[in-house]
């Protein structure tokens, strides 16, 4: 039965999650060199463009055909929009919402989790590979591994739980992104040069519409307007809390000064945590997985330094680990009590290690296939077109050799004569 | 007719422009500039690492004066500007053939 | 009977599309060179403040009033708020959502539709001159179509369709806009100078907006959360993206690049053609149409050039065109499964060309009803107190001329001394 | 009972005042200079992590332990978010959604009203002392408040009214504000020297998201998806429309041109106002409580040049004193017939002083208490750590000397070297 | 060589672009700047007071050209850049001692 | 005292200043630039239409220094700056009258 209150929050939801896209363009695009700002921003809106195509023709049916069989991959039941629609399907997916909203729900899941990938890449990825690159990377990487998960396939079978995405969305981008930035290379001049941040102040922007959205990609994931999409919503918010004091804390001691970019990762690194675990656990979990992965990633985004890979903007930092952190600390504190889909519960609550393998088994091989299949993928491209721009238009910046635009003209002196 | 130009610390442009008014100029051109110099530069912190940015902001102030006066507008732009901090910049002066004010086309003296 | 499921989901779908005008504000000011920034930004939000006093006291009521009688106007049973309240009025709209929230959802209609119009008219039109336009118009155009369309008129009772105002909206602004131009003039140097977009990110931020409020604006036109809105919001989102992939591909087949505007604006031409459509078609259709208006609007945006009015940001190219290119397709794909309100399918799905031809009627009275009627007034305010700015309040720009403000002030010598 | 519509609404309404707070970051923000731009952001993003940790762990409970005992402070039953989840406490509050629902959505109260006090102490607060006051602030001055009025407590039992936060918030943050800033001390330069806004952009951006989000502030505070939340979100849209109007107007008449910056003020002036109102009143009362907060804002923000204290963005010119309009007003304007919970409607309605006379009480205890309890902490500070930044570091800005950041990099020789 | 300095109006610069272009000049440096001068401010309002603002937008245009031209080139920039109100601003010439081309290492004339 | 002037393109002032570094200077005045000359403009696309932005980014490096080095610093820049392709820029010398420190009011070699 469809239920309007369900249905109301299930729509803004879809709303709140594709908001968090642009956030995430803003986030990212404020971090990047002015001259390469239109470039993120276009790779992550491109996103919102063909993930949405691909989405409703192929990938959904990947994911959620078959619903429920324990399986590797779905079917073609929904290609091309077959059966998706307000009045069919909600039964057999137990919804009380209208189908085509769940479908649009997925949808923006799907949209921003390739994007995520752009920050490892910024600055030097040609726009054309990036585009066959999350093409394909939907339908061979986040369709299956969403399948496993969300779509009742065997991961979900073997009792792991991911309550909103942390294997599906931020350990599968994460490590996709470290598989991509192996293929593409170091920024020119890093990490010798800091390549200064160009505008902090559209990052924190993108922090404030990431929070926002959040609360629709976690609590939205109860599916419902109900008791655990309300819990779902308080551990989100602490969960940023936390991680924003966490690295605020460890930068203020190690450096002596809290920043207001490392404030914005730790929210971020919070809220990447507690994603898989928003509607599984209560009372003070949520601040300290929050803590947890604000100091654990501000660590994390220390050994690309150490492995010499150019992690633009530390997406395997932030997204991998803080990832893994949520999934593995899940196995911990997931609470029957806050959820009945808990079967096992964690390790602090139930006594029993159960969970916890079942976590790292998901994270592992979600990290696994996600890296493997991404590194083929790229490599093919490289292979073939190219992943790369060459020197000078790295120098010259993507938004100019990329899409022959220049973001900002503050002064008077910007005009330009018709051809 | 010389050329004055100063390259000070941002915070001072007001007191040096009050200074050159108080002196009887009426005239400067202002630009936002980044120095280089013995005062090394900052360290900010970017997720975690420590960076040294070795171009600082500074502010250039450029004023045609006959030249006459040149060395007494110096003066004045190095008292005004002076914090006695590193930093702090430098004052020079070099000669103009000719200059000539656009709206009335006048030359020299009159131009300034 | 009041329900609090369709209740929130029109109180949040007020906040979203009141949220789109902030939106449009950045779209359009991102644009602009920025010695106009704030007399864009001003003239958007100020209709925020202007329209909704109008609304309330006079406009909703001429717009429905009379409700249902196929009429031209509306009476003064609301104005004044009259008889707008949360208890009354309910039924006899038919409505499941307080009386008082139909009517402030409706004013965030008419909030934004005059809105619209100032990106044809960027850079010259005098403050004063504008607030005086947009309060007639308000009154003397935007009242009677939505009146004719929404409140029960005439083109209702014909058999038009328009789902969330692709006539009512889109039509009518861009043809307003264009009469509007005609009466200004042209931008001092255009076409032969290009003047630069000041700020391209603000833009992106614009349409990221826009996009997540035009849920609210489709999707709550179904003025519930049921069936129908889930099914708007998907074709809103399907048709944003493909509107995107359809204008970058042009451009990239044409100019060998696609640019960051380019996705943008082709992602608002998705969502402008959608607009009449959203709760009346499904399947594939959203994407067709989508498309098909990506590749219509960027054709059309070159008219400009060829007949020499300057639509500056291009309101005639994208909302008049998109509008129609929705309008029109409607009459094609209308689908009587996906809402029984659909009384006469489209071409395609029934195989009649009856929609089609009120379609065709209802978007060609708008358009010639808001042309004229805007250039009347257009004309009477430029007799009168004159609608340009100086040349050289021009050369200045509207910041400073119109409001004695100065957008940017990023340097260490902005300060200023108070008299 | 949960009822699902009730709990979607809370859900957004949440989301929607969290947003608030990067909105009022960039509301103000832009106002500064860019120097301390990273500053204003960081305090205000701070307060959506310490506040939030503060808030659960205790603050919550003094606010609401001990509901409707009519006293001066709660206990701490829901310490360490005890008894806070999403299957208890809603029946003893007569709750529709869930308990840990109606936290959170408190929690975004706690967060925004410290948060307000960062416009009066722009550009000279040490970072570290600003947390340690907000922290102490939030416990030993919100909290108690707090109980006084939306806990039942001892100003909620005399019968004075504060629907969504005219005490709570705005008189005890602007009186707050105006504690610190006498403790603070004036901007270097100031008043002689005008500190002209870096990005009034960033403030209209602000002004958007803040509108928005009090549909969330305003309407949420109904605490459910009903007429009232329909009515209350009506009032708020009109206050602020008429609210712009009004200071746009007096700008216009006394200066001769209507700033944009004056319309954005305006609108918040409005939302101010109505926000003790906006459940309680109907009919044009909304139009006249945003004009009047319009106008008398604007005069109020002069005082400070009067009596020479430096409130940098008027927080005492628009929060105190636009709460103290909004508060007394609804001594006129309270309407049974609008709300039940009105006991004495207002003079102009009613015909009795009563509930004017409760206002009044109710305003100046919440005034004289902030103030007091605020400047003995901000005293208490200053004497220990210190409030305010060295002279050098207010010359630097506080983005530099307080985070070691710099907001914007346009140009093409900001690159750095990692040491 | 000589280096002709231009401080102009800023709606100004496509003009003088064109018209140095249109005598046969190949190059020029051009620079966004402040410029204070018996113009005065322009007076903009900031929440209900009046603040004048005395640093107006002005754009600086560099030169270097051969002696012989210098003064004719200046002449053209400055029939460009007029407008007749106050504040049209100023040209100077100055002397230079050398000129390289970076891409060449030419010389002189040559390099410019 | 002369002044160096160098026009340089954007990504290599890096260079340049490392450059300067090591051939032991001290201190330098940069900005931000926009130069017209041989190199044309790029063609930027806008709504559908190209046209070409004939000012491109360009970075100013000034440099007081003793005159026995004065080329010797020009070369340095020249040979940092280099690309070989078009638009690489230009560097000049000119005389300076004076230059004063201002923290110290050191003059002439002394306050470089
Ligand atoms: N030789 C130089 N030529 C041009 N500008 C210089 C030179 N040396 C210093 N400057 C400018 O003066 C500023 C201050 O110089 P610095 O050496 O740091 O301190 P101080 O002038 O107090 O010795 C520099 O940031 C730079 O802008
Ligand atoms: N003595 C000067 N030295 C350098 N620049 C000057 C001088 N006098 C004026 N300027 C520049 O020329 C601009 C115009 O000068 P101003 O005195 O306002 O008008 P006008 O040149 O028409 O008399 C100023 O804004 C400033 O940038
Ligand atoms: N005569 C000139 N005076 C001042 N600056 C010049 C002059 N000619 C060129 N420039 C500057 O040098 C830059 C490069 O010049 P350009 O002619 O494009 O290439 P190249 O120096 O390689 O021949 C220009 O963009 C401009 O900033």
């Amino acid at each position: 039965m469809i239920d309007s209150g369900d249905t109301a929050w299930m729509l803004i939801s879809t709303g709140l999650v594709l908001f968090m896209t642009p956030g995430l363009a803003f986030f990212y695009g404020g971090m990047v060199r002015a001259k390469n700002m239109l470039g993120m921003l276009m790779q992550n809106f491109f996103a919102m463009g063909l993930m949405a195509i691909l989405w409703v023709t192929i990938a959904f049916s990947l994911a959620f055909g078959n619903f429920g069989d324990g399986g590797f991959i779905g079917n073609l039941d929904f290609a091309w929009m077959r059966n998706i629609n307000a009045t069919t399907g909600s039964e057999a997916f137990a919804l009380t919402i209208p189908f085509v909203l769940f479908c649009a729900y997925q949808m923006t899941f799907a949209v921003i989790t390739p994007a995520l990938i752009t920050g490892a890449t910024a600055d030097r990825f040609k726009f054309k590979a990036y585009v066959i690159f999350i093409a394909l990377w939907l339908v061979l990487v986040y369709a299956p591994v969403a399948h496993w998960v969300f779509g009742g396939g065997w991961l979900a079978k073997l009792g792991a739980l991911d309550f909103a995405g942390g294997a599906v969305v931020h350990i599968n981008a994460g490590a996709a992104a470290l598989a991509v930035v192996l293929v593409l290379g170091k920024r020119k001049g890093w990490p010798r040069e800091g390549m200064h941040p160009h505008n902090l102040p559209f990052t924190l922007l993108g922090t404030g519409i990431l929070w926002f959205g959040w609360f629709g990609f976690n609590a939205g994931s109860a599916l419902g307007a109900n008791g655990i999409a309300a819990t779902a919503l308080m551990n989100t918010f602490l969960a940023a809390s936390a991680g924003m004091i966490g690295w605020s804390l460890f930068e203020r001691i190690k450096d002596g000064k809290p920043t207001t970019l490392g404030a914005a990762s730790g929210a971020v690194a919070g809220l990447v945590a507690i994603t898989p675990c928003a509607g599984f656990v209560g009372g003070m979990a949520p601040i300290l997985i929050g803590l947890a992965a604000g100091v654990l990633c501000v660590f994390a985004i220390q050994l690309k330094f150490k492995f010499g890979y150019d992690d633009s903007l530390d997406v395997v930092g932030v997204h991998l680990v803080g990832g893994l952190v949520g999934a593995l600390l899940l196995g911990f504190f997931a609470d029957a009590t806050i959820n009945p889909l808990v079967k096992n519960e964690g390790l602090f609550v139930g006594g029993d290690a159960k969970l916890l393998w079942y976590q790292f088994v998901a994270s592992a091989v979600t990290l696994v296939f996600s890296f493997v299949v991404s590194f083929i993928i790229a490599k093919a491209i490289d292979k073939t077109i190219g992943m790369r721009v060459t020197e000078e238009e790295e120098n010259e910046g993507l938004d100019y050799s990329q899409h022959a635009e220049t973001a900002y003209s503050f002064g008077s002196t910007g005009s330009m004569d018709r051809l | 007719m010389k050329l004055v130009t100063a390259i000070i610390k941002p915070h001072k442009v007001d007191d040096v422009k009050d200074a050159l008014k108080a002196a009887g100029l009426q005239g400067m051109t202002v630009d936002e500039v980044k120095g280089f110099g013995r005062q090394g530069g900052k360290t900010e912190i970017y997720r975690g690492a420590e960076y040294v940015v070795d171009l600082l902001p500074k502010v250039k102030i450029e004023t045609v004066v006959p030249d006459e006066i040149a060395d007494q507008v110096a003066e004045v732009i190095v008292a005004a500007a002076r914090t006695g901090k590193i930093g702090d910049g430098k004052v020079w002066i070099s000669s103009i053939d000719k200059i000539i004010r656009i709206r009335t086309g006048e030359l020299g003296d009159e131009a300034v």
